[in-house]
C-alpha cells in the first residue's frame, strides 16, 4: 500500500510539475497582456507534433526540440501576439478570449488534418529503480527535475534579472512602467515568447505520458487553467503550487476513485476555488473598486 | 433596437423562406435547414445571456444535451413530445438558475471558467451514467412525434418552433425585462441604484437562455434520431458561442446569421473537406479583428454608410 | 555641463493641449528657476496635472513649446526626458506592489541602461532614506502610504534628475507624513534639484516653496514668490469660487 | 418640517485612514443641502456610506426616522432614494428616452406585469415630459452614448427623478458641464426640488453652483463637519477657507 502511495505521489508530482509550466505561461500572458488563452492546451500539442515531425525525418529529439522552440517562439509567440492579440485586445479582453477559442479549433483541426486522428507514441525514458518495494521510474524523476529546474530558472529570471523585473513591472503597472522609460510593448512580446518556450518544454515532457494526439489540448488546457486559478491566477509561484497540487490530487483520485470521473477533479477544484477563494492559494485579494 | 418591427420581420421572413424552400429540396438540404433552426434557437438563448445581459456561458451545450436526453428518454415511455419539450426546458431553466449563482459572485473570465467546468462535468455525467443515458453507445431510433414524421414535416416543426421562439424573444427584449438585461450588461452598479434587481435579472438571463437551449435539444434528438454524449461536449458550447459572436453578439438577428454560417460553411467548403473547420476558425478570428460586432455589424455598416450624427442643441 | 545658474531650468511657452476635443491648456506659459521649489496651485480643473503630462510627453500638444535647459523638448518621449534629467512622480500610488523596495528603486534607472552604476545609486538612495533601507527586501505593497511616496521620490532620484515634477504628493497622507515628504523635497532643493510641484494643500506647500504659480482654466493667472501668493487674500476666494479679478493689483 | 435623512456619528475607516470620522447631520424635507470640502476630505466616502455602497464602520443612517444603516442600494431605491454618480453613468447603447424609462420602470407594477404589459411600462409620456424639462427632447431617440458630455450629464440627472424620489443625492452634477449650460441646469434642479417635493443632497466642487443652488451648505474636512449653515456664512467661515488652503 505504502509503495503504491509513493508511486502515485511521484507520478502525480511529475504531471503536476508539467501543469505548472503550462499554467505559469498561462499566468504570464494573462498578467502581462490580459490574454486569457483558451488555446493554451493546443499550444502544448503543436510543438509536440513539430518534434515528432523532425524526428520522422531522422533528426534526434533534441534537435527536434530546438526546431520546435523556434517554431513556437515565432508562431505561438510573435505571430500570435501581432496578428491576434494586438488587433483584438482593444475590442475587449472577452473578445480576445473568444478568438482564442476559435484559434483552438484552428489548431486542433490543422493538426488533425496534417497528422491524423491517432495517438502517436513519443520517445520517453524507460526503466527505474526499486527502492525497497517502491518502484521509482526514471521518466517521472526526469520530468520532475526538468520541470522544477525550468520553473526555478523562470523564477530567478523574473526576480533577479533587470529584464525580468522590467517584465514584472510592465505587468503590475504598465502606465508607471512607461513613465520610467520601460519599453512595455517589448516586455509584453518577451512574455509571449517565454510562454512559447514553456509550452514547448511542456510538450517534450508530457508527450511520453499522454502520447501526441490532436485533441489532447482540451484536457491539458483545462488542467492548466485550473492549476493557474488554484494557485493564484497572477503569480508564477502560484502556478507551481496549483500545478503540483492538482497533479497529485488528480492522480490520487484516478487511482483510488471512480476512473470515469477523473477529469471532474480539476473541474470541481476549479469551481470551488473560483467561488470561494478566487484569488487562489497564494494570491492576495484584489481591492475592489466601485 | 432602432427598428424593432423590421428585425422581427426579417427574422420571420428567413423562417418562412426556409419553410417554403423545403418543398423543392432533397432530404439532405431539408435536414440542414432543420439543423439551422435548431441551432438558431439555442444561439438565441445564449445571445440573451451573453449578448444582452453580458454574462458569458460556456455551458449552453449541456442544456441542449438535457433537452435532447429528456425527449429521447421520455418519448419511448409514451410521454408526448410537447410534454418532453416542456420538461427539458423546465429542467434547463432550473439548472440555468443554479448556473446563474456563480455569476453573482464572479464575472468575466472567472465566469467563463466556472461555466466551462460545469459543462465538462455535465458531459461526464452524460457519458458515465449509462443506466440513464446508455453511455457512449448513445440512444438510437428516436422517433419523431406524430404528425411530424417526414423530413419535410419535421422541418416545419423546427421552423414553427423557431418562429414561436423568435416572437417570444422579440417580445421579451422589447419589454422592460429586455431593457433591464441591457442595463445589467452595461452598468450593474448604476442599474441597481435605479431599482433594477440585478440579482434576479442575472438569474433570469441565465435561466431563460438555458431553457431555450433545452427547447433546442428537444428538437435536436428526433431530428437526427440518434444522440450520444460527445455531441454535447465543450466543442458544441464553443461552437454556439462562436455562432453568437459571428452573427453579432447582442443583436437580434445575430444568432440567425451565425447559425446559418455554421451550418452552411461545411457545405460551401465541401471541396476543402476537413479543412473547413480551420477556415471557419480563421474566419471567426478575422471577423473579431475587423468587425467585433459580427456579421450584423458588417452588414449594418455596409447599408448605412454614414452614422447618424447627433443634432446640435437648438438655438436659444 | 556649463549652464548659467540664472537661466531657468524649464520654460513653458504658450502650451495648448488637452484630451480628445477638450482643450485643457489654453496657452500656458511659465518658467521654473534653478534649484527652487515652485508650486502650482489653482482650483479643480485648472489644468495643473495636465501641465505635467504636457511636460513629460504624455499629451499631444496643439501649440506652444517646452524648453528644458534652453533646448526644445516639445513632444519628447518619457524615456528621452528621463535621459535629459527630468523625473515625474505622478499622483496616487505608482509603485510596483509585488516587487521589493530594492527592485522598485532599481527600475528608476532602467531607461539609462547602465547596469554597473545603478547598484551604487540604489545603495545611495537607501542611505538617503533609512526607512527604505529597513524594508529593502520587503514587497513594496507592505509600505505605508507615506513610505510608498518616499519610495517613488527615491526611485525618481535614481536617474539623477535636474528637474523633478511631483503631483499632489500629500494626497492620502497623514499630516505628519506630509511634513516628512515636504522636508525631503526641501533637502533635495538644497542639493540643487529643481522641483515643480502641484499641490491641493496650497498653504503648507507654499510655505516650503520659493515660487508660486496660480493656474486657472489652463492659463497662468498669477506668478510670484511663494510668500506673496500666500499672503494674497484673493487666492482664498479663487479657491472658493468667488469672482476674482487677478489682473487688478492686490488690495493693500 | 420633518427630517428626511439623518446621519448619526458616522465613521468609516480604511485600514488606519479615517475617511469619515464622526459625521452627524440632518436634512429636512424640501432642503437642498450642499456638501463641500477639499479633495480627499471624505465626501465621496460619506455618500457611499449613506447610499449603502459601503457599510459604515460605526454610526447610523435614518431615512424618515427608520434605521437604514447598511441597507443595499436597491432597497434604498425602493424606499425612494435615488442618486447620480460622480462619473457619468448613462447607458450608452440605450436611447435617451429608454434611459429614462429604465430609470422608472422598476418602480411601478409587478415583475410579471413588466414582462407582459406595455413595452414602455407606460412611461413614454413621463419620459418625454422629463426630456422636455431638461431640454433634451430633440435627442430623445438617439443613443445616449452619442450625446455631448453636457447632454449626458443632464440625462444622468434627469434619470434620478424618474421614480419620483423622496431623496436625491447628486454627486458632482455640475462637473464638466460648460458654463453656458450651467445656469439653466441649476434652474432645472431648483424646479425639480420645488415641484417634485423631493429633498436634495449635493456634492459639488463648483462653488458658484453650490452657493446659488443650495439652501444650506455643509463643509467637510478630514472626515469631519467643520461648518454647516447658510451658503454665504459657510463661504466666509475662516475655518472653511483654512481647510481649502491646507494646514
Amino acid at each position: 500500500m505504502m509503495s503504491l502511495l509513493v508511486q502515485v505521489l511521484i507520478s502525480g508530482l511529475a504531471i503536476g510539475a508539467i501543469y505548472a509550466l503550462i499554467a505559469a505561461g498561462f499566468s504570464l500572458l494573462s498578467q502581462g497582456s490580459q490574454t486569457v488563452n483558451f488555446a493554451q492546451g493546443d499550444f502544448v500539442v503543436l510543438p509536440a507534433f513539430v518534434i515528432l515531425a523532425a524526428n520522422s525525418y531522422g533528426l534526434p529529439i533534441w534537435a527536434g526540440f530546438v526546431i520546435a522552440l523556434v517554431v513556437a517562439a515565432l508562431v505561438l509567440g510573435v505571430l500570435f501576439k501581432r496578428l491576434m492579440v494586438d488587433p483584438i485586445l482593444p475590442h475587449g479582453a472577452m473578445q480576445l478570449s473568444i478568438a482564442t477559442m476559435a484559434l483552438s479549433i484552428v489548431l486542433q483541426n490543422s493538426m488533425l488534418n496534417v497528422g491524423g486522428a491517432q495517438a502517436f507514441p513519443f520517445p520517453g525514458i524507460n526503466g527505474g529503480i526499486h527502492w525497497g518495494n517502491v518502484f521509482i521510474d526514471w521518466q517521472s524523476v526526469t520530468i520532475l527535475l526538468t520541470a522544477v529546474a525550468a520553473v526555478t530558472a523562470l523564477n530567478l529570471f523574473m526576480g533577479r534579472t533587470r529584464l525580468g523585473r522590467a517584465i514584472q513591472a510592465s505587468a503590475q503597472g504598465p502606465q508607471v512602467a512607461r513613465l520610467l522609460g520601460i519599453n512595455v510593448t517589448r516586455m509584453v512580446l518577451i512574455t509571449f515568447v517565454l510562454n512559447a518556450a514553456l509550452v514547448t518544454l511542456a510538450a517534450l515532457l508530457i508527450s511520453p505520458i499522454y502520447l501526441v494526439k490532436f485533441d489532447n489540448g482540451i484536457g491539458i488546457g483545462l488542467a492548466a487553467f485550473s492549476a493557474a486559478i488554484i494557485g493564484g491566477f497572477n503569480q508564477v509561484r502560484g502556478a507551481v503550487v496549483g500545478g503540483l497540487l492538482l497533479g497529485v490530487v488528480q492522480n490520487f483520485a484516478a487511482t483510488f476513485g471512480p476512473t470515469q470521473y477523473r477529469d471532474a477533479v480539476p473541474m470541481l477544484l476549479l469551481i470551488i476555488f473560483i467561488l470561494f477563494r478566487p484569488q487562489g492559494l497564494l494570491g492576495r485579494a484584489e481591492e475592489r473598486r466601485v | 433596437m432602432n427598428h424593432p418591427y423590421r428585425v422581427l420581420a426579417i427574422a420571420l421572413l428567413l423562417v418562412l423562406v426556409g419553410g417554403v424552400a423545403g418543398f423543392g429540396l432533397k432530404p439532405y438540404p431539408i435536414y440542414l435547414i432543420s439543423q439551422w433552426a435548431v441551432y438558431t434557437i439555442s444561439a438565441i438563448g445564449l445571445n440573451l445571456t451573453l449578448g444582452y445581459a453580458g454574462q458569458i456561458s460556456l455551458a449552453q451545450a449541456s442544456f441542449v444535451g438535457i433537452g435532447a436526453y429528456a425527449t429521447a428518454l421520455l418519448m419511448p415511455h409514451g410521454v408526448p413530445f410537447g410534454v418532453t419539450l416542456v420538461i427539458g426546458a423546465a429542467i434547463s431553466f432550473i439548472l440555468g438558475v443554479l448556473l446563474g449563482f456563480p455569476a453573482l459572485r464572479v464575472q468575466g473570465h472567472y465566469l467563463a471558467f466556472v461555466t466551462l467546468a460545469l459543462a465538462t462535468i455535465a458531459f461526464l455525467v452524460f457519458r458515465n451514467e449509462s443506466w440513464l443515458t446508455n453511455g457512449t453507445s448513445g440512444i438510437d431510433k428516436i422517433v419523431r412525434p406524430f404528425p411530424f414524421t417526414s423530413d419535410l414535416a419535421y422541418l416545419w416543426l423546427c421552423l414553427g418552433s423557431l418562429a414561436i421562439v423568435t416572437l417570444g424573444t422579440w417580445w421579451l427584449l422589447r419589454s422592460p425585462w429586455g431593457r433591464a438585461f441591457l442595463a445589467l450588461r452595461e452598468n450593474p452598479v448604476r442599474a441597481s441604484s435605479l431599482g433594477v434587481d440585478v440579482r434576479m435579472y442575472t438569474l433570469l438571463a441565465f435561466a431563460i437562455g438555458a431553457a431555450l437551449g433545452g427547447v433546442s435539444g428537444a428538437l435536436f434528438a428526433p431530428l437526427g434520431q440518434y444522440i450520444e454524449p460527445a455531441e454535447f461536449a465543450l466543442p458544441l458550447s464553443f461552437s454556439l458561442l462562436l455562432m453568437v459572436v459571428v452573427g453579432g453578439s447582442g443583436s437580434f438577428l445575430g444568432p440567425f446569421l451565425g447559425a446559418m454560417v455554421a451550418v452552411a460553411l461545411p457545405e460551401v467548403l465541401r471541396s476543402f473537406q476537413d479543412y473547413y473547420l480551420v477556415i471557419y476558425g480563421v474566419m471567426v478570428i478575422l471577423l473579431l479583428v475587423f468587425s467585433p460586432d459580427g456579421l450584423v455589424g458588417l452588414i449594418e455598416r455596409a447599408v448605412r454608410r454614414r452614422p447618424v450624427a447627433a443634432p446640435a442643441e437648438p438655438a436659444k | 555641463m556649463a549652464t548659467d545658474p540664472n537661466s531657468p531650468v524649464l520654460v513653458m511657452d504658450g502650451v495648448v493641449g488637452g484630451y480628445g476635443r477638450m482643450t485643457i491648456l489654453n496657452g500656458l506659459s511659465f518658467s521654473v528657476a534653478r534649484a527652487t521649489i515652485t508650486t502650482i496651485i489653482g482650483p479643480n480643473g485648472a489644468g495643473k496635472s495636465t501641465a505635467f503630462k504636457a511636460i513629460f510627453g504624455l499629451l499631444n500638444l496643439r501649440g506652444g513649446r517646452i524648453l528644458l535647459e534652453g533646448k526644445d523638448v516639445t513632444g519628447h518621449s518619457p524615456a528621452a526626458l528621463i535621459g535629459q534629467g527630468v523625473c515625474y512622480v505622478p499622483q496616487g500610488r505608482n509603485i510596483f506592489p509585488e516587487l521589493t523596495v530594492h527592485d522598485n528603486l532599481e527600475l528608476g534607472g532602467v531607461a539609462l541602461g547602465t547596469t554597473a552604476a545603478m547598484r551604487s545609486r540604489v545603495e545611495e538612495a537607501l542611505d538617503r532614506f533609512p526607512i527604505l533601507r529597513q524594508k529593502a527586501r520587503a514587497q513594496a505593497s507592505t509600505l505605508s502610504g507615506g513610505q510608498q511616496k518616499l519610495l517613488e521620490i527615491a526611485r525618481g532620484l535614481i536617474a539623477r534628475p535636474s528637474l523633478m515634477l511631483i503631483d499632489e504628493p500629500s494626497i492620502g497622507l497623514s499630516p505628519l507624513m506630509v511634513k516628512d515628504v515636504f522636508a525631503t523635497l526641501q533637502k533635495l532643493r538644497d542639493q540643487g534639484v529643481s522641483i515643480l510641484m502641484v499641490e491641493q494643500n496650497a498653504r503648507s506647500a507654499l510655505e516650503i516653496s520659493d515660487n508660486g504659480i496660480v493656474l486657472e482654466t489652463g492659463r497662468t493667472r498669477l506668478v510670484g514668490t511663494a510668500k506673496s501668493i500666500l499672503n494674497d487674500p484673493r487666492i482664498a476666494k479663487l479657491f472658493l469660487g468667488a469672482e476674482v479679478d487677478l489682473d487688478e493689483p492686490a488690495p493693500v | 418640517m420633518s427630517v428626511v435623512l439623518e446621519a448619526r456619528d458616522l465613521h468609516r475607516h480604511f485600514g488606519g485612514v479615517k475617511a469619515v470620522n464622526g459625521v452627524s447631520f440632518q436634512v429636512e424635507e424640501g432642503e437642498i443641502l450642499g456638501v463641500i470640502g477639499p479633495n480627499g476630505s471624505g465626501k465621496s466616502t460619506l455618500f457611499n456610506c449613506l447610499l449603502g455602497q459601503i457599510p459604515p464602520s460605526m454610526g447610523q443612517v435614518f431615512l424618515d426616522g427608520k434605521d437604514v444603516t447598511g441597507m443595499k442600494p436597491i432597497a434604498l431605491s425602493r424606499r425612494g432614494v435615488s442618486r447620480t454618480f460622480q462619473l457619468l453613468q448613462v447607458f450608452p447603447q440605450l436611447s435617451a428616452r429608454e434611459n429614462l424609462i429604465l430609470a422608472g420602470q422598476e418602480h411601478i407594477g409587478s415583475r410579471m406585469k413588466r414582462l407582459f404589459g406595455k413595452p414602455d411600462a407606460g412611461l413614454t409620456g413621463a419620459a418625454d415630459r422629463m426630456l422636455e424639462q431638461f431640454k433634451l427632447s430633440h435627442v430623445a431617440a438617439l443613443p445616449a452614448g452619442g450625446l455631448s458630455y453636457g447632454q449626458q450629464k443632464l440625462l444622468d440627472a434627469a434619470m434620478a427623478f424618474m421614480a419620483g424620489p423622496r431623496l436625491v443625492l447628486l454627486d458632482e452634477p455640475a462637473g464638466g458641464v460648460n458654463l453656458s449650460l450651467l445656469g439653466s441646469f441649476r434652474e432645472r434642479l431648483r424646479a425639480m426640488n420645488a415641484e417634485g417635493g423631493s429633498t436634495f443632497v449635493v456634492i459639488e466642487h463648483n462653488m458658484d453652483f453650490v452657493m446659488s443652488l443650495c439652501t444650506r451648505v455643509m463643509c467637510i474636512a478630514e472626515g469631519k463637519v467643520i461648518a454647516n449653515g447658510k451658503p454665504e456664512d459657510v463661504r466666509n467661515d475662516p475655518t472653511v477657507i483654512e481647510a481649502y488652503l491646507g494646514h
